[in-house]
């Protein structure tokens, strides 16, 4: 007899999504999605959506769902959390969402040691309004408000998300990880699946940081971008866990 | 016999390649035809071969495809 | 003379930029232009379109809400925006990739396998302007040599060597409306 | 009940907790600082949340997820922080979310002072977000009328699903006064069905203003342009002091209109037909206590702790049949009563006032 | 010199190139992004800086230190990123600062959608920042007005110094017109001997809007209140088209004002008494406009992107001696021809507009 | 003949100043000012003051001053140095302004590498508000908004700034220093002027963290407060340099 | 009854609990009252003073911008205020931190050496109720009770004990003034 | 013959006490009376014991002192 080895998450609704060909976007709202259902939590779950290209993930999580301002779904996650605090809410954000305007909000959240999970999308650029650098685009990284290359002189140099946050006692379970071939998606999913964990133990603040691509705003065609994404993004940004606690 | 079998749903298929150009067994093609979203979508050229080991599934950021498997193989 | 033309189809078509080379082509003779692009409410991967309108006068709204003339990609567009057209109006079929017939019976519509017509000449890019030409036929909205004017222009200098081809495709497409004649008016 | 001696700004704090609020979320700023003080002692004591955010940006957004979740939910800041907020705000009208918003307004532009003003009516008045929206600004007067506001705020709020503003001035958040707070009431806060909770075997539920579509979110504009329209209906409010025959009428709210009680106490007694007019409310500005007025009032004058903002509300309001008159302190100066009487006296004998 | 096809978005940052603005700091945001695009490129080349900021407070506040610093600045956003600038307009007020704030206004309140408005009217011309403040706010209505405004809103800003915003919306950012440039002129900047760029020798300079005694705050707000009442005075601007001797009135800017036009030309053709105010000015309000006309017009019709809110201005204008109705589309959608027409048909014909 | 050894520097206004008696923002700008002196630099000097208790900085610093609202100083001094890059730019900044509201834009800053420096002065309170909690407060600490003492659960953890901006590639020189005792205060004068001189040699960010006493908001006298610092801040906060150039 | 009473002195000189101890007692006698901070632009180690206001009738603005009654704690206090005082109104001067007299002639002044008086009843922290006597015996605005009463309430309970010095303090304002009866008015 | 002299600008003291706390020698202490900002201020006690070592200076944080040396003796 045949069964199902792979098949749609529940806690992912049975609707195509806007995302263009190749997104990774897609593989991880997946991710998410299995975690969920895996610890059995979909029913408690909260989700918290950015402003970016994953603004519409309301839609596809069937949990339910709050769309938050740009860059400021921590301190919505946070609002949510200190009044339902057995609830399980994780929020989902780009680099320009989380690294750049959100800055504060995600710190200050690590900080508290709020009891989130923030899934946070590195793919280097501002998509949804049209591929602008995002604090994490790479040096030499032409994009549309860097058309002659990001310039390490006047624009610095990417920020580290993971490192930084690494740093704060409040954060509990701090990871990178990529999605650009199967064996990576698989440890994502797995950093993911922790992160959740640790949130419901009552550990702390969790986020991990998903390497992702953009085929559209970095012109290249959905594998292509993939092996750009391991050639230049993964030595940047080196893949592993920052933070984790020892009991889990 | 077929100890595996992938499902396309093909409609929300949009033709990124990344099933076929990860499957291992280098089985999956894209079609000539168009669906209704204008992309020409993935397809098994030879189901036979596939080991339900669903790599593709894993890197279809689309959710296009299921995976089957022979039962008493599964873990 | 007022024109308002709706060009619709998939992002990645070259909808916008034939638009954008209408309006320039109308600007170089004289007359007030205005081009405008809309996003669908599915920004990524959706479709694209974008409103020219070229008139005597100045033009009020850029926003094209009920094209004189349509022109339509891909299938969705045509679905989408069908029963927007001016009454009398006109709508261009790229049947290439549209696989089913307008419904409207009070415009004239043409069917054109652009695409196939494009890699018959050799150039798999030119399809939108086959159906430039034939609009540039059917309405004489502005000339083929406006409009070759224009991608001198618009073009940078290395790209000019693809201006015949695209002067080929106006053309081709301007034949295919003259065999036609006026038939359906 | 005996009375007790109590700081505007914590008569917030107390009205709130018994108006079964349970949620603050902060950020420091004078003249508002007793209110975040109190509520941090007290929301332990009940059971609720006192948080301090990072910013007020965060604060607004924490408010936002809060009352999504289905909370009673407050958060007070003074000028510069509110205008940090002012994203947030059309956020939360947005997604249809009940909460309060205290401002205790403080001198301005920019850093201005820490001295009591009300140079924030046209921001509280008009929306100082983007977007088409409103909220019910309440300007009490009095600690006493504090404590009283504070209920009514989280019940407005409610019942519109609409944030609704508490304006201040640094005078009355600072100042105490007795107040009798009466027998601790249950609170019933209304079901919340539209709270986004975690469907918990549920249908699913979004808090959301994002309507990718024009036509929806026009349809959604429409929707809220007729919640604004009737709290323009239903929720006018303001205090007539003698203004039903008085010829020359005052307008003033908060800080302003106690001074300018004074100056129509001293009018009348000397027989001089002088009223006011005090916005409980200062939108929806209470048009209909002008409309009697009318008929008996030759002159109007708005007195106010700011350039001149609410007399363009009150020339709306009168249709400018009457003329009206501004007169006003700003910066953190308080309009001093023989001054108001001597522009009453002006306006009276014919001149103008400043 | 020949007319080039070019975008409203491109358009504003290549006026503010030719009119010597230098720096720009901005934060993306649709439906202005073109903008940015076109300054980072275009900025390196002239010898200027495109900076991206990490988030429209942070943009304000660059801006802040750039004016301080003596350069012509700007930056640019749309509805929720002008949102959060708002702290940072009351300081550039307060500080007295010249630089020039674009909005490109979408539909709103919150995330709202990306497509046209002009919900932001009130924002703009209320301040929707804390404090007694104003600025002019400019409103172009196609590209080739956009190029000539943006010299004026620079010189302006210098007049006054004090922000000058131009305000326009989706369909001004993104459409396309011939415009012609006309020769790169030399940019004289005027001299600005209060800037704090380092003593080099000379005085202590001090960029600033504290005033912590309320006497010297309030001073400073009567001398802001004074540069307001001269703009008020010599700044109003507005297109009269076809106004002078119409029974109906249109008052519309941007976008609305083309389809306005539109309907007053098929009005005129029918025979119609009907003409246009377009306010180029939103602040000052040209109130100007309206006085000459108030023996002619029988009735007034604002026609907005929005619910309602220049509806306002225009009662105030008309000073309420004639109906002021209003006609608006909003959350993206446009006001079309036909409709409008319509509304004016059934004004003349003695009904109402919606 | 007798020689001055110790006298008001140059760059500092002979006023008084509004500050409480023993509040060590005193001590800390006149090493600023001394600093300044010494790199004779006073004539192209500009500082931006926050707000907060140092807000009139400005009145004090007889260099060019700005005033910024509350956190934003290092994108006012993002916007000064960009039009004035020959010039020496400065923020004066407290733990209030800097590592709450101000996370952003400090961070921001040290990301794009923005030639200024940063003097930050931790004293674990919102001083000119009425000594509420600061991201920088200690645990267990009695604020006015943490009436039982700073509660871990509830408000996280004292952010380390230092720490968190040491892994920014553009930051250049990070170091953290005490007031509490006169070796400190020398130690501190160092840095501060290193600090100076690493932005003049344009490698970058400098920020030099100040732990300092707040004796009026901790309710201590001036000594005690100092002996309360040195007890309780410098254990958590160690003292050093996290981030220095090797060239200088 | 309308007495607008204006206590300052430097932050630390317990000028804000004065106040609010004597709008207490205020209350507890049925009057309208109201208490005031107001800080001044030097808001830290600078002055710190209240306004509070006893009336009959309700109080329209609470800030004591022409007091009735100066109570002045040190001295920049007293060049500051004593302008503002009303004719025929009263000064108090605490002469212990105070070397210079006032120069109004058209209100009562009072010199009492509070801080030594203090220290003389053993406890230095109550100079402030030997002036709140004075001004209770030369106005009458509330009864020496009321102010124990307000004591009651005010102070915690275990600082109770200090109520019997406070009092002391309270009643050695009364007498300094009542042996000096009413010469000056 | 003292080798140095310590100014103290008395009108700027705060009292806070920190100068005395932390000179090397105890010399420094608080005078009985009120300077005009109402703060004891502070003063040297025994000036011909003081070694010039600017420690009080550098501890206070209103720059009341101003310290002087033997020139000879200076670096
Ligand atoms: C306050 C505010 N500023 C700017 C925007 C415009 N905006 C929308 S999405 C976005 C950034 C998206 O980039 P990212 O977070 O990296 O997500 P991605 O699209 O790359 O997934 C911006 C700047 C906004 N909606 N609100
Ligand atoms: C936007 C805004 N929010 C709040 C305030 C009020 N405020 C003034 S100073 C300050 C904090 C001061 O603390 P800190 O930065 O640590 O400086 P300190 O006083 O301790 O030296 C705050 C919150 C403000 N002025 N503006
Ligand atoms: S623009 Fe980029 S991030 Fe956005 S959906 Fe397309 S590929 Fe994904
Ligand atoms: S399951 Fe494995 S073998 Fe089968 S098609 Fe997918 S990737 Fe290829
Ligand atoms: S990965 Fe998914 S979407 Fe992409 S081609 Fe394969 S099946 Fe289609
Ligand atoms: S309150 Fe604290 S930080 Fe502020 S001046 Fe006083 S001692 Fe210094
Ligand atoms: S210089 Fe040294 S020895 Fe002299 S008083 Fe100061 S600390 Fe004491
Ligand atoms: S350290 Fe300075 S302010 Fe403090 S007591 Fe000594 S001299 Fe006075
Ligand atoms: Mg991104
Ligand atoms: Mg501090």
């Amino acid at each position: 007899m045949m069964q199902k080895v792979f098949t749609r998450p529940r806690t992912l609704k049975d609707v195509p999504t806007h995302y263009c060909p190749g997104c990774t976007h897609g593989i991880v709202h997946r991710l998410v999605a299995e975690a969920i259902d895996e610890l059995n939590v979909f029913d408690r779950t909260i989700g918290v959506a950015p402003v970016g290209c994953s603004v519409f993930a309301y839609n596809y999580f069937d949990c339910d769902m709050y769309e938050a301002s740009h860059g400021r779904a921590p301190a919505v996650a946070t609002g949510i959390k200190r009044v339902l605090p057995d609830r399980v809410v994780f929020t989902y954000q780009g680099d320009g969402d989380l690294a750049a305007i959100g800055t504060g909000e995600v710190v200050h959240a690590a900080a508290r040691g709020e009891k989130i999970t923030v899934i946070f999308i590195n793919n280097a650029i501002y998509a949804m309004t049209g591929g602008q650098m995002a604090p994490t685009t790479l040096i030499g990284q032409k994009t549309t408000t860097t058309p002659y290359g990001r310039d390490r002189e006047l624009n610095g140099s990417p920020v580290k998300i993971c490192e930084m946050l690494g740093v704060l006692d409040g954060a509990a379970y701090i990871a990178r990880v990529s999605v650009h071939n199967p064996a990576n998606v698989v440890k994502a999913k797995k950093a993911i699946k922790r992160a959740f964990e640790v949130q419901m133990a009552g550990h702390g603040f969790t986020l991990v940081e998903v390497l992702s691509a953009c085929p559209t705003n970095w012109g290249l065609a959905p594998d292509e971008a993939l092996r750009w994404l391991a050639d230049n993004m993964v030595p940047y940004y080196p893949l592993g866990e920052y933070k984790a606690p020892e009991e889990i | 016999m077929a100890i595996a079998r992938v499902t396309f749903h093909e409609e929300r298929c949009k033709g990124c390649r990344l099933c076929a150009v990860f499957c291992p067994k280098g089985i999956i093609t894209m079609s000539g035809h168009i669906n209704a979203m204008g992309f020409h979508p993935a397809t098994v050229s030879e189901p036979e071969k596939c080991t339900g080991c669903a790599t593709c599934a894993r890197m279809c950021p689309d959710l296009v495809i299921e995976v089957e498997k022979e039962a008493k193989k599964v873990g | 003379m007022f024109q308002a033309i709706l060009i619709a189809g998939f992002g990645g078509q070259g909808v916008l930029s034939t638009g954008q080379l209408l309006a320039y082509a109308g600007m170089l003779e004289g007359r007030h232009v205005a081009w405008i692009p809309s996003y669908g409410p599915e920004m990524r991967g959706g479709t694209a379109n974008c409103g020219v309108t070229i008139a005597d006068r100045p033009i009020s709204s850029p926003v094209v809400s009920e094209p004189t003339t349509l022109i339509a990609m891909n299938r969705p567009s045509l679905e989408k925006f069908e029963p927007d057209v001016q009454p009398g109006g006109l709508i261009l079929v790229n049947s290439s990739l549209i696989d089913i017939k307008a419904r409207r019976t009070d415009v004239r519509v043409e069917y054109i396998k652009a695409n196939e017509l494009a890699e018959e000449i050799g150039n798999s890019k030119v399809a939108n302007n086959i159906i430039l030409g034939a609009l540039l036929e059917i309405t004489g909205v502005v000339s083929i040599d406006a409009v070759e004017e224009s991608l001198r222009k618009v073009l940078p200098a290395h790209h000019h060597d693809l201006i015949p081809v695209n002067r080929r495709a106006l053309e081709l497409g301007r034949e295919l409306m003259r065999e036609k004649g006026t038939e359906k008016r | 009940m005996a009375k007790i001696l109590m700081k505007g700004n914590e008569a917030i704090g107390e009205g709130a907790v018994r108006a079964g609020c349970r949620y603050f979320f902060g950020y420091p700023i004078t003249p508002q600082s007793e209110l975040p003080h109190y509520l941090a002692k007290r929301m332990p004591q009940v059971g609720g949340v006192y948080l301090q955010a990072e910013s007020e940006v965060a604060t607004i957004n924490m408010v936002y997820g809060a009352a999504g979740a289905g909370a009673r939910v407050m958060t007070s800041s003074s000028g510069p922080g509110i205008s940090l907020m002012q994203e947030g705000i059309s956020y939360v009208v947005g997604a249809e979310l009940p909460c309060v918003i205290v401002n205790m307004m403080r001198g301005g532009p920019g850093l201005g002072n820490i001295a009591p003003a009300q140079s924030d009516y046209f921001q509280a008045t008009r929306g100082g977000g983007h977007g088409d929206y409103r909220m019910i600004v309440l300007a009490p007067a009095s600690v006493q009328e504090i404590i009283d506001l504070m209920q009514d705020a989280f019940d407005l709020a409610d019942r519109y699903r609409n944030p609704v503003m508490l304006a201040g001035d640094g005078v009355l958040g600072q100042m105490m006064e007795p107040v009798e707070l009466g027998e601790e009431k249950e609170v019933r806060i209304p079901p919340r069905p539209w709270a986004a909770t975690g469907r918990t075997g549920g249908e699913k539920h979004l808090i959301n203003s994002l309507y990718i579509v024009p036509e929806d979110l026009e349809k959604h504009n429409i929707r809220l342009a007729a919640k604004f329209a009737a709290m323009e209906k239903e929720e006018q409010r303001w205090e007539d002091y003698l203004a039903a025959d008085a010829e020359l009428v005052l307008v003033a709210f908060g800080t302003a209109a106690r001074v300018c009680k004074a100056v129509v106490d001293r009018c009348r007694r000397e027989g001089k037909a002088v009223g006011l007019i005090r916005p409980l409310t200062l939108w929806p500005f209470p048009v209909k206590a002008f409309q009697p007025l009318l008929a008996t009032a030759a002159h109007f004058l708005t007195v106010e702790m700011s350039m001149g903002q609410m007399v363009e509300d009150v020339r709306l309001a009168t249709r400018e049949c009457r003329p009206v008159y501004f007169y006003g302190r700003c910066g953190g100066m308080l309009p001093v009563a023989g001054d108001v009487y001597a522009a009453v006296q002006k306006i009276l004998a014919g001149g103008e006032a400043k």
